[in-house]
C-alpha cells in the first residue's frame, strides 16, 4: 500500500468519488483552477472538467445553499468551505435548510451533501483560520458530523460520508495536512460513520479525541505509559452518530475518563461526552470525568501553544484523574 | 387549472406559449381565493395555526403555473405556496397539510403554508425568507446538467428582495446562466425607498422584466417567455410583479389580510373582480364555476378534517435515513414512558 | 407595584433605557412602526422618534451588523431578531465580530450590544418559530447568554444587559409572553448578570432550568412535593457567565441533579452542565445527573407536547433519580 | 504622508481638496513598498506568519488616506491594512502587530496584517471578508447622530463585491444615508463576467464614481469628493478603483504576489514607478527619500524584533470586560500548571 498523507488521502477519496458517480461534484472558493489552498483538489478539474470541479464566487451561503439545491435534486455535491472558520456566512443554510430538509418534507427530499472544511490551530493561522466549531454543528439536529485523525480513516471515512444519503460535516485537521502520514489502500473503500476505534488499548484511563488533538493525546499516552500509567486512547472519528457503546465499554473497564478536544470548553462535545458517560457509567467511575480543552477565548494568536491542549496538559489532566479521591 | 385529482398538472391543457383561456385563469383564481378564505376561516376557528394569506397574488399565480410543466420545480414562499393546487394537488391534500393530518405528503412535520410535493415537484417551502433563491441555483446547475429541459421557478415577495440570499442567489444564477425564473410579487409601495428587484438584477447582470402582478394573463405571457428563455439555454430570468397599493402586504406580513385597509380600493384591484369582469364569461357560467369550486373546497376540507393527525410514532423519523443509536435511545425512553 | 406581564416588563424596562441613555437605539425587523410582533416595542418609535426606534430591511446579517458598527463606535444598540430561528443569517457577525471584537483588538473596541429574539416552542409555530439555539451561542466565547423565566427578572435581566460593556444574547421566552405574570416596579432596576434564583426550595433532587420550562419545572415539583419529594429548582437566569457556585452547592446538598430543557439533548447546555456538576461534586452524587430535554430532531409541528419536556416527563424523570441504586 | 511619529495624521498637511503634492504620494507609495518588502521578507525567514501583501495598491491607500481626517474611520480588510501608517502609525507599532510583539495596540491577538489601532481610528480589521461592509453602516448612523462631520471609509477588494454582506452592506448604507465611502480595489480582469462594484451599486441606488486606483492623485481626488459629500450630508459614495491586469490578485489571493506572473508589464504598471517617473522628482530627491524612508523602516523592524511578545498573562483577557467565573478558575488552573 502506498503512504500518503491526510491531503492526498483526501484527494484520493475526491478522486475515487468523481471517477465512480456522475452526480458527484466538487467546488467552492480556488478548488478548482488553482486546486484548493491546501492543494486537496489539485489536478481534480483538469481531469474532471469545469462542470465537475469548479470555482464559485466568495460567498459561503452560496456555496452551500447551491449543494443543498443539487442534493435535493439527486446530485451529491461535495462543497468545500476554504476554512471552517468562514462557514458562518453559510450557517443559516445549513442549520435551517441542510438540517431540516428530509424532515421538513416527511422524507420526500434528501440533502446528501459533504460539506469538506480545514479546521483547528496549531497553524500559527490567529482567530480565523484556526477554529473548532464542531460542537455548533453536533447540537443542530440532522447533521452528520466526521473528523479524521489519520489519512486512512480520511479516505474511508469522506468517501463513506459521499455515499451517505444525509448531510455531513466533514473537518479536516489541518495542522496534520501533512504530518499525519500512513499506508492508504489505492482503490475506493468506506469506514462506516458511526464507529469509533481503540488508536492505544488500555486500562487505567479512558481518553476520549478526535483528529488533530488525538496524536497530542498518543504523545501524551507514550508518555505516560512510561511513569506506568496504562491508557486507552478512544479515537471517535465520528461524532455524530456517536458510538456511545465504545466509549462505555472502555470507561467501564478503566473507570477513569479524559475528554480532550481543541475548542473552547465550556458548551464544547466535551460536555456532552461527560454527560454521557456518567449517564452510562456513574457507578464505575473512579474520578470525575475531566476535559482538557481549549480556553473559554476566542482563539489565540501570538499564544496558541499556551491555548491548544498539550500532551504536556494531558498528562497534568490524566495524572489528576488518577490521583483523585473521593471526598 | 384547477384540479381535484392528483398528478395532473393545470398548466398542461392549454399550449404553454398560447394565451391563458379567460375561464382557466378565472377557475384558478377562483379556487385560490376560496381555499384562503376556507383557510382563514378554519384559522379562526382555532382548528389550525397562523394562516399566511395568498390574497391579492391570486392571479400571479395562475399566471405563473400555467406557464410551467410538469418537470419544472416550483419554489414558492408560504405566501405563493397554495400554487400546488393550480398543478394538480388534491385539496385533501392541501388541507391536511394546512389542518396537520394524515393526508399531508409531508407528514404534518411544517406549519400552515409550508407543503412539499415531491410527486409534483412542489418544493419544500422553508419560512427563512429567501433560502430557496440561492438552492435555485443548485436546482437549476443539476436540471442544467440533466438536459431535459427543466425550469426552476422560485417566488417571493419584496423581503426577499432585501435579503442577503437575494443577492447571493441572483448572482449565482446568473452567472451560471442556469434554468431559473425568479418572480419576486410587490406592491408598488414597497419600492418607494430603494430600487426594486428588476433594478437590481442589474447588478448580477441577470435579465429582468416587468409585469402587471394582477393580471393573469399577462404574467402568463411574461413567464411563457422567460420559461422559454430558460429552457433553451439563454439562462435565468428576474420577473418583477407588481401589485397596486391595495394589494401591498404590509411590513406586519402574514398578520394581517391584503388590502384589508381599504375596501374601496381594493374592489377595483382585486384580481378575482377584475379577471371576472375582464374574462367575458357570463355571469351564469361564473357563478356555476363558482359553486363547482365551492363545493369541492368543502368536500376537500371535510375530508381532510376526517383524517387522523399523522402518528406520534412518527416523532424521531425522518431526521436521518436510519434513526441514530441516539435516536433509538430516545425512542425507547419515550415508548417506555408512554406505557406509564 | 403594577402586575405585569414579560411583554410589559421587557418593554418598561426599553423604555427606561431609552429615555436615561442617549446612546441607546432600538431597531430590528417591524419594530419601529408597528411595535414588534409581539409588541414589545409598541409605542417606543411615538415616544422616542425614528432616530432612535426604527425599521430595517429584512436581513438579520444587516441588522447585527449595523449593531456592531454602532457598539464599537460608543453607542447601545439593542436590535431585535423577530424570532430566534431567523438569527442565523446574522450568525457570522455574532461569532465572527461581535463576540470577537474586544479580543482581537486587545480591548481597544468594545462591543455592548444585545440582541433580542424570542425563542422557544408550545405555540404551534413549527420548525422556524420554535428554535431553541442558546448553547450555540454559549459554546461561542465573547457572549453573555441570558435566559429570563418571569416579568421582573426580565426587566431587570434585560436592564443589566443593556448597562453591560459586552454583548448580550437575550432569549425571550415567548410561550410565556403573556401568561407569566407578576409585581414589577416602575422605575428602572437591575437584576446582576451572574446569578441564578432559588426559584423552590427544596432537599431531594435539585432541578435546574431557565427560560419557559422553568415552570414547567415548578409544576413537576408542586405535583411531587404532593408525592413526598423535595425539589430545589434552580432558575439559572443568566447561562453565560454562570452560576456555578449555586449549582454545585444545590447539588451536594441535595445529592441528585436533573437539568430541564427545550433544545434537543445532543451538545445542548444541559451537556455542558452536567460536565460542570460531575467535575465539582462527583462525590455527592446519589445518582446519575439526568437530562429532561427536547428529543434529537427538529422542532416539530404536530407533535410538539410530544416534544417538549412536559411537567409529566420531568416528573418520570426526578422519579428515575429518586429510585436510582448504583450498581 | 509617512510619518513615524503616532498620532500625526498623513492627511493633515497639504489641504483635503487641494491636489495631492507629488512628493506627498511617492513617500507614502515609498514607505509602504518597503513596509511590504521587508514583510515579505520577514515572513520567509520564519519570523512572522503568512504576509498579506499590499503590493499593487500602494497608490490606491496613499490617495485615500490624504483624503481623510483623523476623526475618519477607516476600515479595511487585511490587504489594505498598512494604510495606517500613512495615518501617523508608528512603524514600531506597525511591526509589533506583524511581529506579534509588545508594542502592538492590539496585544498579539491577531495574525499578520489585521491590526487595530483606536488612536487612529484604524478599526479592527476581520479576516471574514466583508464583515466591515455592513458594520460601517452601523458606525455611520453613528456618527450621523454624532454630528461630528465624520466619515467612514471601508476597502476591500473584488472578493468583498462577491459577498452577501456587500449587498446589505451597501443596501443599508444607501438606505440611510449615511457618511460612509466603499473603497474597492477590483483588477479589470476581476470584472469580466459579472457587473463590477460600481454597476452592483446601482442595484441599491448608491452613488459610484470610478477611478484609476494605480494613481495617487487621481484617487486623492475622486476621494475628496466624495468624503465631501458624505461630510456635507448628501449620502455615500461606493469607489470602484480599477487596476490594469498585471496588477490582479489572484483567485489564490493572499497566496502569492500581485504582478509576479509578469515582470515585464508589471514595471509599467507598477504605481510605485509610475508614480515616480510622474512625480517631476529629481533622481537624487527620490533616492534621498528611498533612503531616508529605507533606514526608518530598518529602525522600526528593529525596534520591534527586539520588544518581548505580549506577556502569556495575557491568555484570559479581552474577553470580557471583567473575567467570569469560568475563565478565571480556567486561569487559576493554567497558573497552577506552569508553576509545576
Ligand atoms: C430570514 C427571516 N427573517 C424574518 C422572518 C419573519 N418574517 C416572516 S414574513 C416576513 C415579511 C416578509 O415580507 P415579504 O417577503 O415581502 O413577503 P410578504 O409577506 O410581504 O409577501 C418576515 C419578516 C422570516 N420568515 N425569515
Ligand atoms: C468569508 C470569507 N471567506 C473566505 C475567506 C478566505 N479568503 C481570504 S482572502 C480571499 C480572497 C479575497 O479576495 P478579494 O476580496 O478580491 O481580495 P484580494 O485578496 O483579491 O485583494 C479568500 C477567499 C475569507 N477570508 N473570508
Ligand atoms: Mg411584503
Ligand atoms: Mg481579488
Amino acid at each position: 500500500m502506498p503512504e500518503m498523507n491526510m491531503i492526498q488521502a483526501i484527494s484520493s477519496a475526491l478522486r475515487h468519488a468523481l471517477a465512480a458517480d456522475e452526480r458527484v461534484v466538487v467546488f467552492g472558493e480556488d478548488v478548482g483552477k488553482f486546486g484548493g489552498v491546501f492543494r486537496a483538489t489539485d489536478g481534480l478539474q483538469a481531469e474532471f472538467g469545469e462542470d465537475r470541479v469548479f470555482d464559485t464566487p466568495l460567498a459561503e451561503g452560496g456555496i452551500i445553499g447551491t449543494a443543498v439545491g443539487m442534493a435535493a435534486y439527486g446530485m451529491r455535491p461535495v462543497p468545500e468551505i476554504q476554512f471552517a472558520d468562514f462557514i458562518f456566512p453559510g450557517f443559516d443554510q445549513i442549520v435551517n435548510e441542510a438540517a431540516k430538509l428530509r424532515y421538513r418534507s416527511g422524507g420526500q427530499y434528501t440533502c446528501p451533501l459533504v460539506i469538506r472544511t480545514p479546521y483547528g490551530g496549531g497553524i500559527r493561522g490567529g482567530l480565523y483560520h484556526s477554529q473548532s466549531p464542531e460542537a455548533l454543528f453536533i447540537h443542530v439536529q440532522g447533521l452528520k458530523v466526521v473528523v479524521p485523525s489519520n489519512p486512512s480513516d480520511a479516505k474511508g471515512l469522506l468517501t463513506a460520508a459521499i455515499a451517505d444519503p444525509d448531510p455531513v460535516l466533514f473537518f479536516e485537521p489541518k495542522r496534520i495536512y501533512r504530518a499525519a502520514k500512513g499506508e492508504v489502500a489505492e482503490e475506493s473503500y468506506e469506514v462506516p460513520l458511526g464507529k469509533a476505534a481503540i488508536a492505544r488499548a488500555g486500562s487505567d484511563v479512558t481518553i476520549l479525541a478526535w483528529g488533530a488533538a488525538l496524536h497530542d493525546c498518543m504523545t501524551a499516552a507514550d508518555e505516560l505509559a512510561a511513569a506506568g500509567t496504562s491508557c486507552e486512547l478512544v479515537d471517535l472519528r465520528t461524532l455524530v452518530p456517536l458510538d456511545v457503546d465504545t466509549i462505555v465499554q472502555s470507561v467501564k473497564k478503566t473507570g477513569r475518563c479524559v475528554i480532550v478536544h481543541e475548542a473552547p470548553k465550556t458548551a464544547g462535545f466535551g460536555g456532552e461526552l461527560a454527560a454521557t458517560v456518567q449517564e452510562h457509567a456513574l457507578s464505575w467511575l473512579s474520578a470525575p470525568i475531566l476535559r482538557v480543552t481549549g480556553y473559554d477565548t476566542p482563539f489565540p494568536h501570538a499564544l496558541e501553544m499556551e491555548y491548544l491542549p498539550s500532551p504536556a496538559r494531558i498528562r497534568a489532566g490524566v495524572e489528576s484523574v488518577m490521583s483523585y479521591e473521593f471526598a | 387549472m384547477a384540479s381535484t385529482t392528483e398528478g395532473r398538472t393545470a398548466g398542461e391543457a392549454p399550449s404553454l406559449s398560447e394565451p391563458l383561456p379567460a375561464t382557466v385563469a378565472y377557475r384558478s383564481i377562483r379556487l385560490l381565493r376560496l381555499v384562503d378564505e376556507t383557510a382563514d376561516r378554519l384559522a379562526r376557528a382555532g382548528e389550525m395555526g397562523v394562516h399566511v394569506p395568498c390574497r391579492g397574488q391570486e392571479a400571479l399565480l395562475a399566471g405563473v403555473a400555467a406557464a410551467t410543466r410538469a418537470g419544472d420545480w416550483l419554489m414558492p414562499g408560504p405566501r405563493q405556496s397554495s400554487i400546488g393546487l393550480l398543478r394538480g394537488l388534491s385539496l385533501v391534500s392541501h388541507f391536511s397539510q394546512l389542518l396537520g393530518r394524515s393526508a399531508d405528503p409531508s407528514r404534518g412535520r411544517q406549519a400552515p403554508g409550508h407543503p412539499t410535493v415531491r410527486s409534483l415537484n412542489l418544493f419544500s417551502v422553508a419560512t427563512p425568507v429567501g433560502s430557496q433563491l440561492i438552492q435555485a441555483a443548485g436546482v437549476g446547475l443539476a436540471m442544467k446538467r440533466a438536459e431535459r429541459g427543466e425550469v426552476a421557478v422560485t417566488l417571493g415577495g419584496a423581503g426577499a428582495v432585501a435579503t442577503a440570499d437575494f443577492h447571493v442567489g441572483m448572482n449565482f444564477t446568473a452567472l451560471w446562466a442556469v434554468p431559473v425564473v425568479h418572480v419576486f410579487a410587490v406592491a408598488t409601495d414597497d419600492r418607494s425607498e430603494l430600487p426594486g428587484p428588476a433594478a437590481r438584477a442589474a447588478a448580477h447582470g441577470l435579465h429582468a422584466v416587468e409585469v402587471d402582478g394582477a393580471d393573469a394573463r399577462a404574467v402568463h405571457d411574461t413567464m411563457a417567455a422567460a420559461m422559454e428563455r430558460a429552457r433553451s439555454g439563454e439562462g435565468p430570468t428576474l420577473v418583477e410583479a407588481s401589485f397596486p397599493e391595495p394589494l401591498r402586504v404590509t411590513p406586519e406580513s402574514g398578520l394581517r389580510l391584503v388590502g384589508d385597509s381599504d375596501e374601496t380600493s381594493w374592489s377595483e384591484v382585486d384580481p378575482l373582480e377584475r379577471c371576472r369582469r375582464d374574462s367575458g364569461l357570463a355571469a351564469a357560467d361564473a357563478d356555476a364555476i363558482d359553486a363547482e369550486l365551492q363545493s369541492a373546497v368543502d368536500d376537500g376540507v371535510a375530508a381532510a378534517l376526517a383524517l387522523p393527525a399523522p402518528p406520534t410514532s412518527l416523532l424521531f423519523d425522518d431526521v436521518f435515513a436510519e434513526r441514530t443509536p441516539a435516536l433509538e435511545a430516545q425512542r425507547r425512553e419515550w415508548l417506555a414512558q408512554r406505557k406509564n
